[in-house]
């Protein structure tokens, strides 16, 4: 699975492949496995069943019971033990069932993960990983994009990918980090996003936003699923004649302040779009430092589109009404360039 | 007064102190019975509701446990408190939940108690202090965390001076979660009056229990805290019967928290998409031959209770009932998309449908009762 | 304690006393007990201790062991329990020994707490309080500032008081509101401030914000212990003809918008002054509340100053630098009427 | 076999299996006086430090508990894993922790461990693997995180290939977190090589053990688990390690974790500031008669190990070892304020003071040595 050249970026002279969103995560955990036997995989029903979207599936009959762990229901062990096996030189990858579980170990991760580097220079290169999001009938408690909550701590990395190609790339990337690393899949993106993935090995580098569709009269900030829903805004704007940038911005802590920058300098006019609730989401962060460092380009408010100020509804017409759609963006895309 | 007659309620009546099932009347057996038949048709229906995309989300069934989630139930007083999880519809059934609250709850319907907001069995009933009716709370997806809130629930009704002994089951899996410790560990030194149904049924989700716990019972989980444990046959409806009246009673008594055993089996997957190829066949097999509701049905026979005619009807009424349920929560409408930003606070609240709990054919019209009610006929 | 009117605000004919921060949430607790029942306390040493900083003393010799309980070191149990416990009618007021433990409970309070009342209509009143804060030499793990945690968790309220007056009025509020309220007391304030507290029952609503200090050439807008750095660097700024405005949140959630709007249509420059981590603290949700619904009245970047990207340092030269400070308050005061 | 002499230590070597104690050798026993002492001494310097206002933030003595820290520690071999809590000076100075790490620490010192960055003996030291020294990790101050960081220390260890024993020290009141619980079952399912020594103090803070869990015994806590337990008088330290070193060896056997109960008495308040009026006067006279050094020194005399002579030398020569290095630590520079954003992430790391290691006076000089050297004099 792995071999071949380890610079990134790939070219177009490697061995291509279409797989799905969820295939890539997979492919990413058997190359790493294979090429350093200090990885291993921890988490609830990841061994023979291949955990709940079955993201882990084939990786305990290639690596054994030892490198793939069913642990108890117990998230705050997971973390914990990931951390002192980390300690001793491993890199342990821990799944956590449904993203929102992640809120049970909160304080592992903010206080014990995050703070290790910097207090004694004890670093921590783990990676925790589950899907998230909404848009699949999941409720209050299966739909959660918990990015803000660790967003004021110091000392974690977050990504999450809008591709299959950088599903693996973030996930190779993460796992060599030497430092925790969140890594949120979207669950609504696990088989419904297929794209071309190399089989070589590479990298997609943390910190590094992409600019998914170019344009001049407004740029949309996202990530994660809301990317595609920018992607399908940005085709029926551009039927009006309004060009929209979309920034994928891919990892979340650190942020590509670069690159959101640039953008904001060039298109003066900025949407920010992510699937977690506007008050206290990240939009929040982007803003500040747009609102900070690029204020004298902006021509116009910066404008959130996020969900709705409530837990997450489980009936499909309340989760419709719930979440950012396309529609939401034109209009926001509309209403900022009439500005 | 060990004597023990197999022949009729009345003379059964006579019974041993250790075996309270030994007072229960024919109409309470036969209501047990009832209960779980229709635990089970309930989700029979809900798996057609299912096949027919009706059903939003997953669906959990309990199949082969619906008897202990019923007999757990039944030593509880109507007014005390009940936190089930995805696999206690018998409890709900118990407790008096008519069966289209949870045909609604799993449509997603805007009549639902969560109005469509909340999954399954999450459902919450809050009766005024001075009626007789059942606190309920069903759990949030985040195993464990039910633990604290039935402590709380049961001290803060000891606190307002209107005590309710308060029932919340867990699963073994659940039991790693470090809410549980915490939860058993307060109940217990605040003596609070708290069963906790324990149901050991061989997996959480794929991990088989031994990859769970590295204990053989899963009542020793209560150790750790002084709690009295026991661990019983879960598919012996009478066995678990006993075994839960006497603790919700010592519960009742202040004798503290308690815990309760179940050694039973989950006859499906972990959901409806789960064909759990990881449970050995062997294992099924042996566990189908002690269903609970068959084995039950047999000591209701053997100690001439019923005859094959009435429990029959029974089950034909059961079926029956939770069919026209189905209907009649399918026509219902779903929610209203302008609402979804309503009731997040105090002061924006908009109407809760109240539960609706209703009597079983088999109870005796009689509010004061302590125990069940236990005269009226089936057949 | 209690008694008189129960009608805000108080005024000058009402008995006043000079008290501290601390005696004022005493004197919060001391009342709310008193005049109802339903009222009761729970955490970790509360009770004949009197808690770690002494904040419930004397309350169990008045009101017995039954309304304030000494907890095991459980906060799971400590805010599950109180979820409960509400449930059945009661009002538990929950301390958390220091208010970085509140990532223990992390999910049972955004998970549960928040979600009861959207999802059943099963409201949960209970109030979480505990010290918040640096500035005491308290390291990592007893100096954290967790507004931005919660913020995107709707369901819950916020409040953080600056003063003795507001300290008492916000927690009898509190105390009384119908929904789940974290209450963070700053531990650097406890007996630092001293001020006027009517011995009158009175409540400081939720949701609103106060002015501080008039101004109309800039606004600091900020809360908890930084309300004193900004009174102190308003005074320097003063000196030099520079009128800042302070604007004293109160409330973290939810926000009073309008007396952010109108601060800030007054005075069209703005300065964010808290002091969690500068990234994803709770000065991203402002700034993008400003650059949204004030950007035609803004004429300066919108200027975040908060404390380092880092864990909390626990020797006094490194807090002291990790810290917002009066003197960098006042130099990035200077910078923006400049601009 | 069975006798055993208390006259001399080649003599007492012909010993119970079950003791463990009986093999340590006169150089052995003196080297476990010599940290006990030296533990107690460099809490009393860091008491005049605080009086002074040269430490920041609280100080947390171990008066009473030293001895248990000691011989539980005493118990590893040197690469073994350890992570001790605020009360475990006794495990650091036997594990050859250098006292003027401890100063710098508490004086938040530049030259720490931490860089000034973190409090009281939170520091960490991670050998390269083939180096002959032990892993010690720090706790963070959520009490109970120590429990599953400690058994992935142990899991990772065994999966490099470079197994180590991992112990970790729990207060009684800190067993009652959720972590502790997820931690302890992880590791009893994982099998992994984990002693936790769980101190019952009689006091969590305030807080005594009666309102911290509802059973009499400390070491039942490892019930639920399946982990062997054990209780042990804490203030008897030949005691103490020969119930610590059965389970280290049993646990580096394969046999799983294990729990020690250490039944001891927190002699003064949780900190400086607290004056502990919460605890009765009886309670404290009579554990002040079980001292554990006093214990041991008399021990070591009826034992003829030593005379008044060869101790009252030890004991000032652990004395002044502190005094020095608490005044060579006084005059280090606090940290540089320019450094305060540095190494929160990789790759912008600046040098982290490793933690110095030393022999005690009684150590052979030997690496290769699997337990403890034994061949120098003392006087
Ligand atoms: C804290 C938490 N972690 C993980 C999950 C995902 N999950 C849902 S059900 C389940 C298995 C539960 O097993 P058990 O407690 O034994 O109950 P059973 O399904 O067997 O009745 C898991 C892992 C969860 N809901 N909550
Ligand atoms: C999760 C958490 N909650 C609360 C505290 C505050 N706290 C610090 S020490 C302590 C008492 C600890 O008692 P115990 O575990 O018995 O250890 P001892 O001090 O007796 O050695 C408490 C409550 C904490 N550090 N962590
Ligand atoms: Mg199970
Ligand atoms: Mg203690």
């Amino acid at each position: 699975m792995s071999g071949g050249s380890k610079d990134p970026p790939y070219t177009s002279a490697f061995i291509m492949a279409v797989i799905t969103y969820l295939e890539a995560i997979r492919q990413a955990l058997f190359d790493e496995m294979s090429a350093d036997e200090r990885v291993f995989v921890m988490g609830e029903d990841v061994g023979a069943y291949g955990g709940a979207f079955k993201v882990t599936e084939g990786l305990q009959d290639k690596f054994g019971e030892a490198r793939v762990i069913d642990t108890p229901i117990s998230e705050i062990a997971i973390v914990g033990s990931a951390i002192g096996a980390s300690y001793m030189g491993m890199r342990p990858v821990c799944e956590i069932q449904f993203i929102d579980f992640i809120a049970c170990c909160f304080d592992m991760l903010t206080n014990f993960a995050a703070t290790s580097r910097y207090r004694n220079g004890a670093g921590v290169p783990i990676v925790v990983r589950g899907p998230c999001g909404g848009g699949v009938g999941g409720g209050p408690f299966h739909s959660l994009n918990p990015e803000s909550f660790f967003l004021n701590t110091p000392g974690l990395k977050m990504v999450e990918p809008s591709t299959a190609y950088d599903a693996k790339g973030l996930l190779k990337a993460a796992i060599r980090d030497d430092d925790p690393v969140l890594y949120f899949e979207h669950k609504f993106l696990y088989r419904r996003i297929k794209d071309e993935v190399p089989d070589e090995d590479y990298i997609v580098p943390l910190g590094k936003a992409a600019v998914r569709c170019e344009g001049s009269d407004l740029t949309i900030i996202t990530f994660g699923a809301m990317v595609h829903t920018a992607l399908d805004a940005a085709k029926q704007l551009e039927a009006d004649g309004v060009h929209a940038e979309v920034l994928d911005l891919r990892s979340l802590a650190p942020l590509d302040r670069e690159a959101i920058l640039a953008s904001v300098a060039k298109t003066s006019r900025v949407l920010l779009l992510y699937e977690a609730r506007r008050t206290g989401g990240i939009g929040g962060e982007l803003a500040a430092i747009i609102a900070e460092e690029a204020f004298e380009y902006l021509d116009a408010p910066i404008m959130r589109i996020a969900s709705e100020d409530a837990p997450v509804p489980y009936a499909p017409p309340l989760e419709a009404a719930f979440l950012p759609t396309v529609d939401k963006v034109v209009e926001g895309a509309r209403k900022l360039v009439e500005y | 007064m060990t004597g023990k007659s197999t022949l009729n309620a009345d003379e059964w009546r006579v019974a041993d102190p250790d075996r309270p099932s030994d007072l229960l009347a024919r109409e309470q057996l036969l209501e047990m019975y009832y209960f779980t038949r229709l635990a089970r048709e309930v989700e029979e229906r809900l798996v057609i509701l299912f096949r027919q995309s009706k059903v939003i989300g997953g669906l959990y069934r309990s199949l082969g446990q619906e008897g202990e989630s019923v007999a757990t139930a039944y030593a509880l007083q109507r007014r005390d408190a009940v936190l089930p999880l995805i696999r206690n519809m018998g409890a709900l059934m118990t407790m008096g939940v008519r069966p289209i609250e949870i045909f609604r709850q799993y449509m997603a319907k805007g009549t639902s108690n969560s109005r469509g907001r909340d999954l399954n069995i999450h459902i919450v009933h809050m009766p005024a202090p001075d009626t007789h009716e059942p606190v309920i709370v069903g759990p949030i997806s985040m195993l464990g965390d039910s633990i604290p809130v039935a402590a709380g629930i049961a001290m803060g009704a000891r606190m307002r001076n209107n005590p309710r002994v308060a029932m919340a089951w867990i699963g073994d899996g659940a039991t790693s979660t470090g809410a549980f410790h915490e939860g058993m560990n307060f109940a217990a030194v605040q003596k609070i009056p708290l069963v906790v149904v324990a149901e050991d049924n061989k997996y959480a989700y794929s991990t088989p229990i031994s990859q769970q716990m590295a204990i053989k019972r899963i009542d020793e989980r209560a150790e750790s805290y002084g709690i009295a444990h026991e661990l019983v046959d879960g598919n012996d409806m009478l066995a678990v019967y006993d075994v839960a009246k006497r603790m919700v009673e010592s519960a009742r008594a202040g004798h503290g928290p308690q815990l309760i055993g179940i050694d039973t089996m989950r006859m499906q997957g972990h959901a409806q998409h789960d064909d759990a190829r990881y449970v050995p066949k062997t294992l099924l097999d042996e566990w189908t031959a002690k269903d609970p509701l068959r084995r039950f049905r047999q000591v209701l026979i053997e100690r001439s209770i019923a005859g094959d005619r009435e429990l029959d009807y029974i089950d034909k009424m059961a079926k029956d009932y939770a069919a026209r349920e189905a209907d009649l929560a399918v026509d219902e409408p779903m929610p209203d998309p302008a609402t979804v930003t309503r009731g997040v606070y105090a002061g924006d609240d908009y109407a809760v449908p109240r539960i609706e709990l209703v009597k079983s054919p088999f109870a005796r019209v009689s509010a004061g009762l302590k125990t069940r009610p236990t005269q009226e006929e089936v057949s």
